[in-house]
């Protein structure tokens, strides 16, 4: 197991190799490796900005190489920093390119319980894992213009619905202040800091200890939730599933369209 | 001549997406039909006059008024004649046009030019990111036409772009020919980090110092010939690009070796007096 | 109630070719006579039972992927708009749930069997399947390289094999076994290799891809499976291939069998410049052999996406591409097993993979035992099976298309020289009453009284792509889904599953197995019952 | 006191989402999270099932869930670009329902991954 990190974390002590990189360099450092696999001449010096050695890359790429299956875990030090999903872009790059060579995978190390959940069914139901926008009646992507940061800063929209999420004690102060502007609405088993700024917040049962159904692992298996307790409160899925038959009560809001669109905006 | 004016009389809440507006609609149209124009205000659809004061019709010169920094889609897909905007213009401005000119006395937002094919953008003010650049998972951005920003641009400038120039007044942010493939960008002001990362082929052109990937290979210094081409064609839209010997030459890199690719970064290195 | 007056209808599975008949629904089946409803007049119209996949890809793990790294082609497919009774949905390549619905209904496909399935993630299966709307469903559980079944053959435990397989198509809630490259995951050697089948496969010394091919067709057979193993042979893609093929058919012998997506197994040559069609002797073969159907996974030029779970495609297509796995779209979140692809007549391989699938089609001779498919998205997407069908119809139009391949392909098939022109009938055959059978389901593919009341109404049309491509009405369980290209109803679809029966000791032998191996617990493993939505149960098939 | 036991339940704190947490609980609260990490401990332990927080609040005040739920519609019907946003925390089937909320109410849709 090779640790790469910009600090001796925890990790180090299960790791039989440390490459300390500097931080805001993962990105350089990827990119080196991907012309270091292919055996393009890269220098000492080019290499010391990351804060590594040729040596210390050579004998990695020949492990890399070696492996027979070969696997990389990211987190968000990589995916949350200056390069965002570039950073990202750039491992699993590699991790696509090493197969030339030999089986590798890369894995992104998600936290918030179930996200993978969100993003399978996303993608599943609309072609897309996140950053969406229905307004003209069928999906649309584009991260940066539809991701929510983004769209709440900017001030794009005059209504949210959260939930499993905390976003009034996360996000940037902007995003927050718009979201305190414009009526939110909010789910969650505690009384959180976005239900403080929220318009509406519906208490519901906290799902794996009293609501059941299913979560994703990381690696995109299904496993079925057991829960332990009653809780006084309803699920998320029912709450949300009573706002749509609510919601399918109302006159449809949408005009005229056609019902199939040859070609999308 | 005959032309048509746009002034923003309410400013829309939330997004207002109008590829509408672009002179190839606008031109077969009478002054009733564009005011009857689909426009949505996030998800309802209105009319195009529910915001605007429309004076003119069947004209392919359009000039808009007022702050349109929540208006995306002008001039969106245009193949012909002349958009002005006097004010702010949002995000996909002439992104996928293929002729005509546009002229922003103002900023525009993310993905000016996106995956554009011909004509030409000139944005007075700032831009934000992904200038000229592919949309996700596009294997193309910019295939051709000329991007002229006299201010800063966000990241990612050009990113996959395959032909036509960009050039930037300003500074750049990270990412500037990102994955290029071909075409040229041009940063008077210089870059922040990781420009030209990923490079497969095409020319960045830097007037300023900027700090390169490790996988570039510095191969010596020039005046190529094709830059007093080029400078000569920048001349005429008002860009001053040096080339002449006397005034210097260009550190040349090759990269990204990553890639491997042959793309070239030229940083101007002037001479010393 | 409904009535469908004055069609010319083709039922092959009543021996119907062509004649004027009127049809009666109720409740969703035919009937011999309605008093009252909705009637249609056919007259002068074209009508065939609702087709059936037979072999696809359109829900669970890999489509999934291919989704996520498409959105370039999700932005330039055709959109399905929401309504307030219908969800948005997206086409192209890999069409999301609710497209794959609308899209498949929109050619008149009204059952489709999802091919491979593993346990692990068969709840997500099923969670898609549940949303592809109109369509009636099955799905197969991946079985040939399950380490305790390869472990048990190896020792010769084949009663309790037989038991684990059955058990793992009820954990799965499967309808049916798939057996991918059988125990051939580790051993994959390139090139021909006459011997593969009966070289035992690594960490093993008896167990061959042969005999794993034997046992479980023994054990599909013997559980009494609707449909029975349903194989992707070993070394897939591959020039020269046609002797693994005809190998592994010959293992089969004594056993029913479907082999998927044939097209691909059906190579000479030793190397890419020497790769030819062998359509003609695997068909001699086939024709030879009634113990066995196929689907032909035939091709289409254009842009698709191929998904795999396995290296040795992906360097197939690395060899043939030439592209580097750094083209792979950034945007991708695994970084391999899908391969946004291209087939061009002017690639000399592609050109011989798109004659073999149709020459598969033409060359075997009964219709009953050869059926449509593309091996959607692998060899093209599945809403371009209308323009196979004027292939198979039309000699003409296939000579036109042959007339854009490169010269040097001509000697390496066989496709100039067959003048066959499929009749109606043998496309009625192909696309809905042969693979219904294949597949167990009586029901299906069948306008007889007292089975599924699936209708497709076509126009009649010289333009044979069109008229397939764009059905008058299709009529789903008795409800009007499509009309004239418009979405009327998206009625959900059932789920078909079968239960067969095993000793209900085998949870306790496999627990401790599982448990050294896997990954999760052995309880959660099994997909609960609740979890399908709609399930419809298919009778095991009982020896007499 | 009678304590209930489940084997194999599911943790759902983070994204290796472990499936074989044996739980002790009562009526209220969980009481032992046999298997589970420092992390997966304090999940289970923490949560209970008392009424710690009113059914639902509008504008601050307390309410019932059928109100709040109403409120929340009319809130999403006027708007013209409503936001649906989260669903890291939630089940699968709640996951299913939001995507059906966003496309039925024309909205934008995004999860934590995009942040």
């Amino acid at each position: 197991m090779v640790l790469v990190d910009i600090r001796e974390t925890k990790s180090v002590k299960a790791a039989d190799i440390f490459l300390q990189v500097r931080p805001g360099k993962d990105f350089e450092l990827i990119t080196i490796l991907r012309a270091m696999i292919k055996d393009q001449p890269i220098s000492e010096t080019q290499i010391a900005e990351t804060g590594l050695t040729m040596e210390q890359l050579q004998d990695f790429v020949s492990r890399m190489k070696a492996a027979r299956f070969g696997v990389m875990f990211f987190g968000m030090g990589l995916s949350m920093t200056r390069g965002k999903h570039m950073n990202s872009a750039a491992l699993l790059t590699l991790a696509a390119e090493m197969n030339a060579f030999t089986k590798f995978v890369a894995m992104p190390m998600r936290g918030h319980g179930n996200v993978t959940g969100a993003d399978v069914i996303m993608r599943s139901q609309t072609g897309y894992p996140f950053g969406i926008s229905f307004n003209r009646g069928y999906p649309r992507y584009n991260p940066g213009e539809f991701s929510t940061v983004d769209v709440l800063v900017r001030g794009d929209t005059d209504c949210a619905f959260i939930i499993g999420a905390d976003p009034g004690a996360t996000m940037p102060q902007p995003a927050i202040d718009h979201l305190a502007r414009i009526p939110t609405i909010v789910l969650d088993p505690h009384v959180t800091h976005t239900s403080r700024l929220s318009r509406v917040h519906i208490t519901t049962a906290p799902a794996g200890i009293s609501a059941p159904g299913t979560a994703y692992r990381m690696d995109e298996i299904p496993l079925p939730l057991h829960p332990a307790l009653e809780s006084p409160y309803p699920s998320d899925e029912e709450v949300v599933r009573r706002i749509n038959e609510t919601l399918m009560k109302k006159p449809d809001w949408m005009g005229e369209r056609p019902q199939i669109l040859q070609t999308q905006i | 001549m005959n032309k048509i004016k746009l002034t923003l009389k309410k400013p829309p809440t939330v997004v207002l997406e109008a590829e509408v507006i672009t002179p190839d609609h606008l031109v077969e149209r009478s002054n009733e039909e564009i005011r009857a124009s689909v426009v949505y205000h996030g998800k309802r659809q209105r009319r195009l006059d529910d915001f605007f004061d429309i004076e003119g019709e069947r004209s392919d010169c359009v000039e808009i008024h007022g702050d349109l920094h929540r208006v995306r889609h002008v001039g969106r897909g245009m193949t012909r004649g002349d958009l002005t905007v006097r004010g702010d213009v949002g995000m996909h401005l002439g992104a996928h046009m293929s002729g005509g000119t546009i002229e922003v006395f103002g900023n525009a937002g993310d993905w000016v030019g996106g995956e554009m094919k011909q004509g030409r953008i000139h944005v007075h003010g700032d831009v934000g990111q992904q200038l000229g650049a592919a949309y996700r998972g596009s294997p193309i951005g910019m295939q051709g036409g000329t991007i002229l920003i006299d201010g800063n641009a966000g990241i990612e400038v050009g990113m996959r772009m395959r032909r036509g120039t960009i050039v930037v007044g300003g500074t750049a942010r990270d990412f500037a020919g990102l994955q290029m493939k071909g075409g040229t960008i041009i940063l008077c002001g210089g870059a922040e980090i990781r420009t030209g990362a990923w490079m497969q082929r095409g020319t960045i052109v830097s007037l300023k110092e900027i700090s390169l990937m490790p996988t570039f290979a510095y191969s010596g210094a020039y005046n190529p010939t094709f830059l007093n081409v080029y400078a000569r064609h920048l001349g005429t839209l008002g860009i001053d690009l040096p080339c002449a010997e006397a005034e210097g030459s260009y550190k040349r890199f090759c990269g990204d070796r990553a890639v491997p690719g042959k793309g070239e970064i030229l940083i101007w290195e002037p001479a010393v007096s | 109630m409904l009535r469908i007056t004055g069609g010319t209808v083709y039922d092959p599975a009543n021996g119907i070719n062509g004649e004027v008949r009127d049809l009666n629904v109720e409740d969703g089946k035919f009937v011999s006579s309605v008093t009252s409803g909705r009637t249609i007049d056919a007259t002068g119209l074209v009508i065939f039972p609702g087709g059936v996949d037979v072999h696809t890809h359109v829900a669970g793990g890999s489509i999934n992927f291919a989704r996520a790294m498409t959105p370039e082609d999700h932005r330039r497919t055709q959109a399905f708009i929401r309504s307030q009774t219908r969800r948005s949905g997206l086409g192209g390549m890999a069409p999301t749930t609710f497209a794959t619905g609308y899209l498949y209904a929109g050619m008149g496909f009204t059952t489709v069997n999802e091919a491979a399935v593993p346990v692990l993630s068969a709840r997500h299966t099923h969670e898609e399947m549940a949303d592809i709307p109109i369509l009636d469903k099955s799905c197969l559980v991946l079985m040939a390289n399950n380490e305790i079944m390869l472990d048990l053959l190896e020792a010769g435990e084949y009663e309790r094999a037989k038991h684990i397989v059955a058990w793992h198509i009820w954990a799965a809630k499967a309808y049916g076994v798939k057996a991918v490259n059988p125990g051939g995951v580790a051993a994959w050697k390139w090139g021909k290799d006459a011997n593969h089948l009966s070289d035992p496969i690594e960490g093993y010394k008896n167990t061959t891809p042969g005999s794993i091919v034997t046992s479980l067709a023994k054990i599909v057979d013997e559980l009494g499976i609707p449909h029975p193993i349903h194989l992707h042979c070993n070394n897939l893609g591959v020039p020269g291939n046609i002797s693994t093929t005809l190998e592994t058919m010959k293992h089969l012998e004594g056993h029913r069998a479907h082999l998927a997506h044939l097209q691909y197994h059906a190579y000479g040559g030793d190397d890419w410049h020497t790769m030819r069609s062998e359509a003609a002797q695997l068909a001699e073969y086939f024709n030879a052999h009634p113990n066995m159907t196929t689907d032909a996974g035939a091709v289409l030029f254009g842009d698709t996406v191929t998904i795999t779970a396995d290296g040795p495609w992906q360097h197939l297509l690395y060899k043939l591409t030439g592209r580097k796995w750094g083209n792979l779209d950034v945007e991708n979140e695994t970084g391999c097993g899908i391969v946004p692809y291209s087939y061009r007549p002017s690639n000399l391989v592609n050109a011989v993979q798109w004659a073999t699938g149709l020459e598969l089609l033409l060359l075997i001779d009964d219709p009953w035992r050869v059926f449509l498919s593309t091996d959607h998205p692998n060899g093209a997407c599945f809403w371009r099976y209308p323009e196979i069908v004027q292939l198979l119809m039309c000699a003409d139009f296939r000579k036109e298309c042959m007339a854009g391949l490169a010269p040097e392909v001509m000697n390496r098939i066989t496709l100039p020289e067959i003048n066959r022109e499929y009749t109606l009938y043998e496309i009625a055959t192909i696309m809905s009453a042969g693979p219904a059978r294949a597949l167990g389901l009586g029901q299906k593919g069948n306008l007889g009284v007292g089975k599924d009341a699936d209708i497709v109404i076509y126009h009649q049309d010289k333009d044979i792509a069109r008229m397939f491509g764009h059905p008058r009405y299709v009529i789903k369980r008795g409800e009007i889904v499509i009309e004239e290209g418009d979405i009327r109803e998206t009625p959900d679809g059932n789920e078909y599953l079968v239960k067969p029966s095993f000793d209900p000791g085998t949870d306790e032998f496999l627990r401790p197995l599982f448990e050294d191996r896997y990954c999760m617990s052995f309880e959660n493993y099994p997909v609960e019952i609740e979890r399908i939505e709609r399930p419809e149960f298919q009778q095991c098939i009982t020896s007499e | 006191m009678e304590m209930k036991v489940i084997d194999h339940a599911t943790c759902t704190f983070c994204g290796c989402v472990c499936d074989d947490i044996q739980l002790h609980a009562d009526e209220t609260r969980i009481h032992q999270a046999k298997k589970a990490c420092v992390l997966g401990k304090a999940w289970f332990l923490n949560h209970t099932a008392e009424r710690k927080y009113p059914d639902a609040l509008i504008d601050g005040k307390e309410a019932t869930v059928d109100e709040a739920i109403e409120a929340a519609s009319e809130y999403l019907y006027q708007a013209d670009m409503p936001l649906v946003y989260g669903m890291s925390n939630t089940t699968c089937e709640a996951q299913r329902q939001c995507v059906a909320l966003a496309d039925n109410l024309g909205a934008l849709l995004d999860s934590h991954t995009s942040l």
